[in-house]
């Protein structure tokens, strides 16, 4: 069989990308776009979204499958309309009957939907032509990513007959027909091998004609392979990059960690003491962030800042002036002990709270127990306890704790994950689950402001947004202490073609779901 | 005959405690199969998927707890042990399928090799009482054996592999490249791949083998049979191996037996330094990815992996020791 | 506590003395017959031998008089009582105290992670309240001194590894003087030792009988030695008492088959070799046995009778009894149990 | 040369080398065994008697070690052979019966084999040439045939002690060893065993050297008696002799330490004491702490002595103007 | 893993032997073996490092990141430092401590949890030994590592209490196992049947005849147990299950593992705990083995006479 052909460093003549990517587990063989574990595989490889969202350009788009789209005035409607020639890999057209399918299959199988698409917003999908209608039950700007960007179109002479028909949730689809550059060929436990696909829509794409994707279950072997540079494109943190990787070639040996999300100290406002907004600022005042993220992060994940925007990714969302007002950009102990001091707490008489994490996450724990020593001077002592997953989700969700660290997913810009953090529609009471407003804050203001960056321009989102950064700074709901990385290590021997700080092109890590089809489209063999 | 059934007895019985202790403990602990998932995809995924989950995993209908106990045994006595988070949506004896011959492989060669060579050396050592090998024995395993497995595999990796370059592969049971086959160059490449996991595990608990067969013997060598053979005539070796070793052996299978419980657990680090994916290494994976119903089925299938083994000791015990058998 | 004992009655009695054993798994159980039927008395200042091959159930008798084991029927009276009615822990101590035991192996009956002095100084303080605790050590070595073990002080101090067989054995007769007893066990007391020690403590036991009035039951399968210093001697084979008597007239005249080959056995350094036969007999058969005498396999005088009716022990001549059919006939019973064999009443 | 000794041991001395120091467990020991001939060796427990049988049968293991001295079996001296030429002498002439049967036999397997196992050792292939001989051997000594399919803990303690004879007759062997091979039976299997073994040496002829702490048990079976005392032998002679007329007092103290059942009740004395600690034993006579007649003289260590009927070690003989011999 | 002398056959004691006797006799054992001692030494080492780990470095709080990153060793951090500027050479110091207390802390409940089973289930005999000597097998057999990983997972990560107790749970069973083999051996010997003779409660002579004469196997068994503790416990820290923010060498193996130390060049941040655990581990393997010696001369090392041939 010809699976096996990446190997042994040369990998790149010919044409061959291997990629490093640690999934921490062997390959099933089934490519299902829409179970979460395995969509990495499937979903921009064979499937394709609408449209392509780059979240480091603004949100600028690119036509996938469908070749326009038309907002209604009122963004309760969309109309998509569906490129032609598209044709599935095994030889069928796709048409606009097929991504109408995609969606009503969501409707009728929630397991599939994980977006809650059509649980919060979705109102309908119907196909006419070559135009699908979609519409909303609310107006549905920010939504527009997860409907066009985010959603893997399928055949529906696939999963509308058979296996996949009967129970699309547990559908292996382990041979899957999808529109993307690349087919299955074949799949194996230890390696999957993505040959491109002849009839691709966009001729002579891809230049790179198989793709190499072992399964690496742990970190060391795949930082080793990149070293060597059996593999060209990783994904994961290596610790000590400068020593471990770069020093091997300098010259081909790159990597860029573009920050998305903030991992961040949730408080607990709804309990004592950490309902005290002076004990939050104290917080604000007395972390170090740049050594949190030197020490936890070994620098890779860069400091976060106080406003909740992930710099330098959103850097035109960022209230520059307000943030230097607040303070919060250095650390300032004198400040934090002074507001201490006023809750009724010092060193002698030190207030004692316990922060929860999930075991597991090094970093992490590396993370909270330098904040740890950074607060213990000032008279906050801080337990930290490490739980496992479910205990603490099931903690986090339910509002049963002091402090959490913890991190959300976010989106295509600054606003998803403040409306996952700060909006009041996402809270619950103590005891009841949370959906992602954990730490429970509720401002009628930030409510408002997020309610309207759907329907508004992008100068008025502007404004909104500020409104809820001036809020992140006034009431510090959480404390941002460093920001979520897309782990990207490139080898420019062989390939070129890769996305970088200065042609930010996509998301660049090769786990980032759809944005690895753009870099996989973008990269061409040097010869 | 009656020894034999006892020990069958006694092997059904740690199987239903394994097996119980299994159905209670995910029920003392919070959360179901979608929150687990959802814990796995921490910030990775949009907070709407716990929905999706749920769903996708049925989490319970409410059952009688009786009831859920008795589908579980059932379940688990056909070999159902539900569907991996990991690898979902397979069925966990899928993937388990998958690990156990690597885990048979592995730690079964290099445990039944510690075994045999340890008792080898240990009759030598034994026999040669106060000889050189004896003088330097005792000592020297009394030390290994008490050396954590998993550094001792990482001693390894930083002696064979780090510092000589990648002399010996660390990592998994084969190049991630190459196709499974029987090949000569894919097999070569498995051996390959296993001398450093079965060095560490040869290293660590050949002591154990050595020292009480060591001991046995000089038990056994202080016996009038012995010095039986050595009146009649007999050849050193016959004497050896005939009367003394044989004699040993016994109190050393079953201690072999009783002890492979602490074998397998330290294989599990082992396989966990190593990358192999064995039983272990997916357990602790499992562990990490919080994949329960993977995780109780892997502590059932080590437990039964052990059992089997014990009750195998039990049956060469029976076959070598003439007065079990009546017993 | 005297006044529940009846005056003038044997110091020990036993009647219909049985203890059973179970062996083997649950599924094929068994039961094993370690002494069956066993009657006798010892009375005061009387030392009573009791011998029998390994496995007769001698130290069966003697546990079952020292109470480590419960009789499984019958009953042993001391000086009258039932042993059954002592309930109270004071009459039970009552009862140890009068009625100590010594052990066949003096390294095994002291407990090595003490000093010898200890298991003295216990039996003192259990049994002889009336001496204050600072006294005791004085009066263990006064019993020592006694024994024959100078300087006591140090012996005392002694752990049991420190000292020669025949020194352990002393402490263990030591611990049971010290209670004051009228009767002890004493199970093979001197197998264990070397045979240039043994004599000794025989000749301590005789003194012990003539000076202190002791009474003890002797268990040996040494005969010389039981002929040496008994009075009696009671001769038992698979659990049942074959024959007992004054010890001169039983080993003179032994009139059970088993007493014959057993006398005959013994070596005797002053006599010629009498016997020429080699005897093959394989131990008796004491798990579930069928009625008829345990000897029956290697009797030479085995008749039909013997296989099916057990004999019981009949006075042959006075204070000598045996329980054998062919020996009871000749002795001019034979009759009397043809009779009450036909008439088939027993068994 | 019909009477040239089958053994001829002289000065063998064996040690044990202990933390402590080394216990010589048998001193200077001598003994010739003529062939036919039934040699008894008496003495108390510890005194070496063990020791000096493995230490003839070359079959002692570490610590233990011969230091000095030699055992000429048939002319050649064990002690200097190599482990191949003694492998060869064993058992085909020169055979040993322990002091425990139940320990002596391989309990994992079947007596059968351990039969075989001897025979192979000394060349015999055949198969039914085995079988045939280990037949007739456990016929010699009434053991049912069937029990060569049989375990040792199958057999009784005596069926085990007359196993063990037959095999030590496999190969009609010049010289049997035997040590206490009666101690764990009790009176009547002793005096039965005994029995056997005399009828059977005087059938086959071969010789014995049997070693026990009864002295009763050897006066009516052995001829010719050794009584050790303290790793040392104190008197040779002939057995009838030294019962009727003990050269050695120690002796005279064992033999008055068995009551007799036949003869009058007189009371009895023993020996006071106890035997001396092999690791410092006394200078001198080593029985002279616990000798009724010690004298002067006994400070040094006493010769062998010409004492009529038997060789005494004891200086009560200078006194009465016996001859030392060697 | 074997008798001791207390508990041998009456011909242990036959002329040159030395049986120990408590006390002073057991260190004068300790004192002549060489195993022992070696053993003895590296424990009292370790022992000094946990009472006062002031004394030996300067650094008292080991965790605080209050050094420079990587630094390879010199002389103010002979061993270097971490990934987060932790002195490794204080980590091991001050970690030492909680290796110890575990040890002490599992070999000792352990050892009290093995007596109690073991004792009763072989004195009380009959159905309660059936009931008792069943628990412990099971106990033996089951895999106790991947048991309390699978327990660890979901009872989250354990405080160092979680951590003794389920140690102690899985720990005892071996060590019941063999006392209630010597116990059994012991329940009809005859001076326990003395001293029932003589009139003593059962209680009396189950803790003051019978426990006594036990005490190296109890000791051997304590010396097993902590044997047993240091390693799983290292272990279960090593991957993750233990407490990563406590000041202990599995803690160190944890970090170092997860910031791929040997890889990334700092082989000393494994080696180092590494080899603490291992020698600890040593330390209670060769005094257990010595004790196993000095309580059964016949494992003891013999000299091997040289001079003529003896034999084999
Ligand atoms: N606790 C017990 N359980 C089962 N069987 C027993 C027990 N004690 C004794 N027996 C059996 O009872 C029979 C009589 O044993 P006992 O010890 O009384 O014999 P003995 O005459 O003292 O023998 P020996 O001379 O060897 O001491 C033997 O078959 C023995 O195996
Ligand atoms: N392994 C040993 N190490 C040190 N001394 C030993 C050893 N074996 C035996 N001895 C000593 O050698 C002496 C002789 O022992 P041996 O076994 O030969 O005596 P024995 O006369 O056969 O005694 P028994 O009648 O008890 O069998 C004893 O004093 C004993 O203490
Ligand atoms: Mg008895
Ligand atoms: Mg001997």
């Amino acid at each position: 069989s010809s699976a096996t052909g990446g190997g042994n460093g040369a990998g790149a003549s010919g044409g061959v990308l291997t990629i490093a990517n640690v999934a921490g587990q062997t390959w099933t063989c089934g490519f299902n776009p829409f179970n979460p574990a395995v969509n990495y595989l499937s979903f921009g490889f064979v499937y394709e979204p609408l449209v392509y969202v780059n979240a480091l350009q603004n949100n600028a788009v690119t036509p996938m499958l469908a070749s326009s789209y038309q907002w209604s005035p009122d963004k309760k409607s969309l109309v998509f309309t569906i490129r032609k020639g598209v044709k599935w890999n095994d030889g069928k057209p796709m048409t606009a009957q097929d991504v109408a399918f995609t969606f009503n299959l969501m409707k009728s199988n929630p397991g599939l939907d994980f977006n809650g698409l059509w649980s919060t917003i979705l109102r309908s999908v119907t196909a006419s032509g070559d135009k699908v209608t979609v519409n909303f039950k609310a107006p549905a700007g920010p939504y527009f990513y997860y409907v066009a960007g985010d959603t893997p179109i399928v055949a529906q002479h696939i999963y509308g007959s058979g296996q996949a028909a009967k129970d699309p949730v547990k559908f292996q689809d382990a041979h899957p027909v999808g529109t993307g550059p690349y087919k299955v060929n074949p799949c194996q436990s230890n390696n999957i091998t993505y040959t491109a696909n002849p009839d691709f829509w966009k001729p002579g794409l891809p230049k790179v004609k198989t793709v190499n994707y072992p399964a690496y279950t742990d970190n060391d072997p795949a930082n080793l392979d990149l070293a060597s540079g059996k593999d060209q494109w990783g994904g994961q943190f290596i610790p000590g990059i400068q020593h471990l990787y770069v020093s091997r070639d300098p010259a081909h040996h790159k990597y860029w960690f573009p920050p998305t999300t903030n991992v961040a100290l949730y408080f607990n406002l709804k309990r004592q003491p950490t309902s005290n907004v002076a004990i939050r600022r104290a917080f604000a005042y007395a972390i170090d962030r740049a050594k949190v993220s030197k020490i936890g992060e070994s620098g890779y994940q860069p400091p976060a800042n106080q406003t909740g925007i992930v710099l330098p990714t959103f850097q035109q969302w960022y209230d520059a002036a307000a943030a230097k007002a607040a303070g919060f950009d250095h650390p300032d102990p004198a400040k934090a002990t002074q507001l201490l001091k006023s809750a009724g707490y010092s060193p002698s008489h030190p207030l004692k709270l316990h922060v929860i994490t999930i075991s597991g996450y090094t970093d992490w724990d590396a993370s909270l127990a330098e904040i740890k020593q950074e607060l213990a001077p000032l008279g906050i002592d801080l337990t930290i306890d490490d739980l496992a997953g479910n205990t603490f989700d099931d903690r986090l969700f339910k509002g049963d704790f002091d402090l959490a660290y913890y991190s959300q997913a976010g989106g295509p810009g600054p606003y998803y994950e403040f409306r996952q953090v700060l909006h009041s529609a996402n809270s619950a009471p103590l005891g009841q689950n949370a959906a992602s407003n954990f730490e429970r804050y509720s401002n009628p203001a930030v409510d408002k402001a997020l309610n309207q960056f759907g329907q508004a321009d992008t100068a008025t989102q502007h404004k909104l947004l500020d409104t809820v950064q001036q809020a992140m700074l006034r009431d510090v709901p959480v404390i941002p202490t460093t920001e979520s990385v897309n782990w990207y290590e490139y080898n420019t021997a062989a390939f070129t073609g890769w996305p970088t700080k200065s042609n930010p092109y996509a998301l660049p890590a090769p786990w980032q779901v759809p944005d690895e089809e753009q870099v996989l489209l973008h990269l061409a063999p040097k010869h | 005959m009656r020894y034999l059934l006892r020990r069958l007895a006694f092997f059904v019985l740690t199987l239903w405690a394994a097996m119980t202790v299994n159905f209670a403990l995910p029920r003392l602990m919070p959360g179901d199969p979608a929150s687990a998932m959802m814990a796995r995809f921490h910030g990775r995924v949009n907070p709407e998927a716990i929905h999706a989950l749920e769903v996708a995993f049925g989490v319970d209908t409410h059952q009688s707890l009786w009831a859920q106990y008795g589908s579980y045994l059932g379940n688990t006595a056909t070999g159902n042990f539900g569907i991996s988070l990991t690898y979902f949506p397979l069925p966990v004896s899928t993937e388990i399928a998958q690990a156990l011959p690597w885990t048979l492989g592995l730690i079964g060669v290099a445990t039944v090799m510690a075994f045999l060579a340890g008792t080898f050396i240990g009759t030598v050592s034994g026999w040669r009482r106060g000889g050189v090998v004896d003088s330097v024995v005792p000592p020297v395993f009394v030390v290994t054996s008490a050396l954590p497995y998993f550094w001792v595999g990482m001693v390894l990796i930083l002696l064979f592999s780090v510092m000589t370059n990648g002399l010996l592969p660390n990592d998994g049971a084969y190049d991630i490249t190459m196709t499974p086959s029987l090949t000569p160059a894919f097999i070569g490449n498995v051996v390959q791949h296993a001398i450093l996991p079965a060095a560490t595990i040869l290293i660590t608990s050949i002591g154990g083998w050595i020292l009480t067969m060591r001991n046995n013997m000089v038990t056994v060598l202080a016996e009038d049979y012995v010095r039986m053979g050595r009146a009649k005539g007999l050849s050193n070796r016959r004497i050896m191996y005939q009367y003394a070793a044989r004699n040993a052996l016994l109190p050393n299978l079953t201690g072999f037996a009783m002890s492979l419980g602490f074998v397998v657990s330290g294989a599990i680090l082992v396989e966990y330094v190593f990358n192999y994916p064995g039983l272990g290494y997916m357990l602790l994976n499992a562990v990490n990815n919080l994949d329960y119903p993977l995780m109780q089925a892997l502590f059932l299938m080590i437990t039964v992996a052990v059992l089997v083994a014990v009750l195998l000791c039990d049956f060469v015990t029976a076959l070598l020791d003439p007065r079990t058998r009546g017993a | 506590m005297s006044r529940h004992y009846t005056e003038g009655a044997p110091l020990l009695e036993t009647r219909g003395l049985t203890r059973h054993f179970k062996v083997g798994g649950a599924i094929a159980r068994k039961t094993l017959h370690a002494v069956d039927d066993v009657e006798f008395t010892i009375r005061d200042r009387e030392i009573v031998a009791l011998v029998g091959e390994s496995g007769s159930g001698k130290s069966t008798v003697a546990r079952l008089l020292a109470r480590v084991y419960r009789p499984t029927s019958g009953e042993i009276y001391y000086r009258g009582r039932a042993l059954s009615s002592f309930r109270t822990r004071r009459d039970l101590l009552g009862y140890r105290s009068d009625v100590p035991m010594v052990f066949q192996d003096p390294f095994a009956s002291l407990n090595p992670a003490y000093r010898v002095s200890h298991g003295i100084m216990r039996g003192l303080a259990l049994h002889r309240p009336d001496i204050p605790r600072h006294q005791r050590r004085a009066e263990a070595e006064r019993i020592l001194e006694r024994l024959g073990l100078d300087p006591a002080g140090e012996a005392l101090d002694r752990f049991p590894y420190e000292l020669s067989g025949g020194q352990r054995q002393r402490i263990g007769f030591a611990q049971a003087l010290a209670y004051r007893p009228r009767l002890i066990v004493a199970d093979e007391p001197v197998s264990m030792l070397d045979v240039s020690v043994r004599i000794g403590l025989l000749n301590l036991m005789a003194g012990l009988r003539d000076e202190q009035g002791v009474s003890i039951l002797y268990i040996t399968h040494d005969i010389a030695s039981a002929r040496y210093i008994a009075d009696r001697i009671m001769v038992m084979y698979a659990g049942h008492l074959v024959e007992s008597g004054p010890v001169e007239q039983v080993l003179q005249d032994p009139r059970h088959p088993y007493t014959q080959l057993l006398v005959a056995a013994v070596p005797d350094p002053r006599a010629e070799l009498t016997v020429d036969k080699v005897d093959h007999g394989e131990p008796p058969k004491v798990v579930d046995p069928t009625p008829g005498c345990r000897f029956r396999w290697r009797c030479p005088w085995v008749e039909d009778v013997c296989h099916r009716i057990t004999p019981e022990l009949v006075e042959l001549s006075p204070g000598h009894s045996a329980a054998c059919h062919v020996a009871a006939a000749r002795a001019g019973y034979g009759d009397v149990a043809v009779a009450v064999a036909d008439s088939g009443d027993r068994h | 040369m019909p009477d040239a000794p089958v053994l001829e041991v002289r000065g063998l001395t064996v040690e044990y080398l202990t933390d402590a120091g080394p216990v010589r467990a048998v001193e200077r020991f001598d003994l010739d065994i003529l062939p036919g001939e039934f040699v008894g060796v008496v003495g108390e427990s510890g005194c070496g008697k063990s020791t000096m049988l493995f230490g003839i049968a070359q079959l002692l293991s570490p610590p233990a070690r011969v230091s000095e001295g030699s055992v000429r079996f048939r002319g050649h001296d064990l002690v200097t052979m190599t482990d191949r030429q003694l492998a060869t002498t064993r058992w085909r002439d020169l055979s040993v019966v322990m002091q425990s049967a139940m320990n002596a036999l391989n309990p994992v397997a079947q007596l059968g084999d351990q039969f075989a196992d001897a025979m192979r050792a000394h060349g015999e292939r055949s198969r039914a040439t085995i079988r045939q001989r280990a037949e007739e051997v456990l016929a010699l000594v009434g053991i049912d045939l069937v029990h060569l399919k049989s375990y040792p803990h199958q057999l009784s303690g005596g069926m085990r002690q007359r196993a063990m004879i037959a095999m030590a007759l496999l190969f009609n062997p010049d010289l049997v060893i035997m040590d206490e091979p009666t101690s764990a039976l009790d009176v009547v299997a002793q005096r039965s065993l005994m029995l056997q073994v005399k009828q059977l040496q005087q059938q086959l002829g071969f010789a014995v050297l049997f070693v026990t702490h009864d002295m009763s048990l050897v006066s009516h079976f052995s001829d010719r008696l050794v009584v050790m005392y303290a790793a040392k032998a104190v008197e040779i002679g002939s057995t009838k002799e030294i019962f009727a007329n003990p050269g050695h007092p120690y002796t005279e103290g064992l033999l008055d330490a068995f009551p007799s059942i036949r003869g009058p009740r007189l009371p009895l004395t023993g020996i006071p004491g106890s035997p001396p600690n092999l690791l410092h034993p006394p200078v001198g006579c080593r029985f002279a702490p616990r000798c009724p007649k010690r004298f002067e003289m006994c400070d040094v260590e006493p010769p062998f002595y010409d004492a009529g009927t038997s060789r005494a070690a004891c200086h009560l003989h200078a006194l009465a103007d016996k001859k030392v011999v060697q | 893993m074997s008798a001791s002398i207390l508990s041998g056959t009456p011909d242990d004691s036959v002329g040159t032997r030395q049986a120990p006797r408590r006390g002073a006799g057991l260190l004068r054992a300790v004192r002549g073996n060489r195993k022992a001692m070696v053993g003895a030494v590296l424990l009292l080492i370790f022992i000094v490092l946990s009472i006062a780990p002031q004394l030996f470095t300067s650094v008292s709080d080991p965790n605080a990141h209050e050094f420079g990153l990587v630094l390879p060793p010199s002389s103010a951090h002979p061993l270097g430092t971490t990934a987060f500027g932790q002195d490794i050479l204080a980590q091991l110091i001050w970690g030492t401590r909680q290796s110890l207390v575990i040890a002490l802390a599992v070999g000792g409940l352990a050892t009290v949890l093995s007596v109690l089973v073991g004792v009763s289930a072989a004195y009380l005999g009959g159905p309660v030994d059936g009931v008792l000597s069943g628990l412990t097998d099971l106990f033996l057999v089951i895999p106790t590592f991947p048991l309390i990983v699978v327990i660890a997972a979901y009872a989250g990560k354990g405080s160092l209490l979680v951590m003794i107790a389920v140690l102690v749970v899985t720990g005892w069973s071996y060590g019941a196992r063999q006392l209630r083999a010597q116990a059994l051996s012991l329940r009809n010997r005859e001076f326990l049947e003395s001293a029932r003779v003589r009139g003593e409660r059962r209680s009396y002579i189950i803790v003051n005849e019978m426990l006594p004469t036990m005490v190296s196997l109890i000791l051997a068994n304590f010396l097993g147990s902590a044997l047993y503790a240091v390693l799983t416990a290292a272990g279960l820290q090593f991957i993750g299950l233990g407490d990563n923010n406590a000041v202990s060498w599995g803690a160190m193996l944890h970090w170092a593992q997860s910031n791929s130390a040997l890889q990334a060049g700092q082989p000393l941040w494994v080696i180092a705990p590494g080899l603490c655990v291992a020698l600890l581990g040593a330390s209670f393997a060769l005094l257990n083995y010595a004790f196993d010696e000095i309580s059964n001369p016949a494992l003891r090392p013999v000299r091997r006479p040289r001079a003529r041939r003896t034999g084999s």
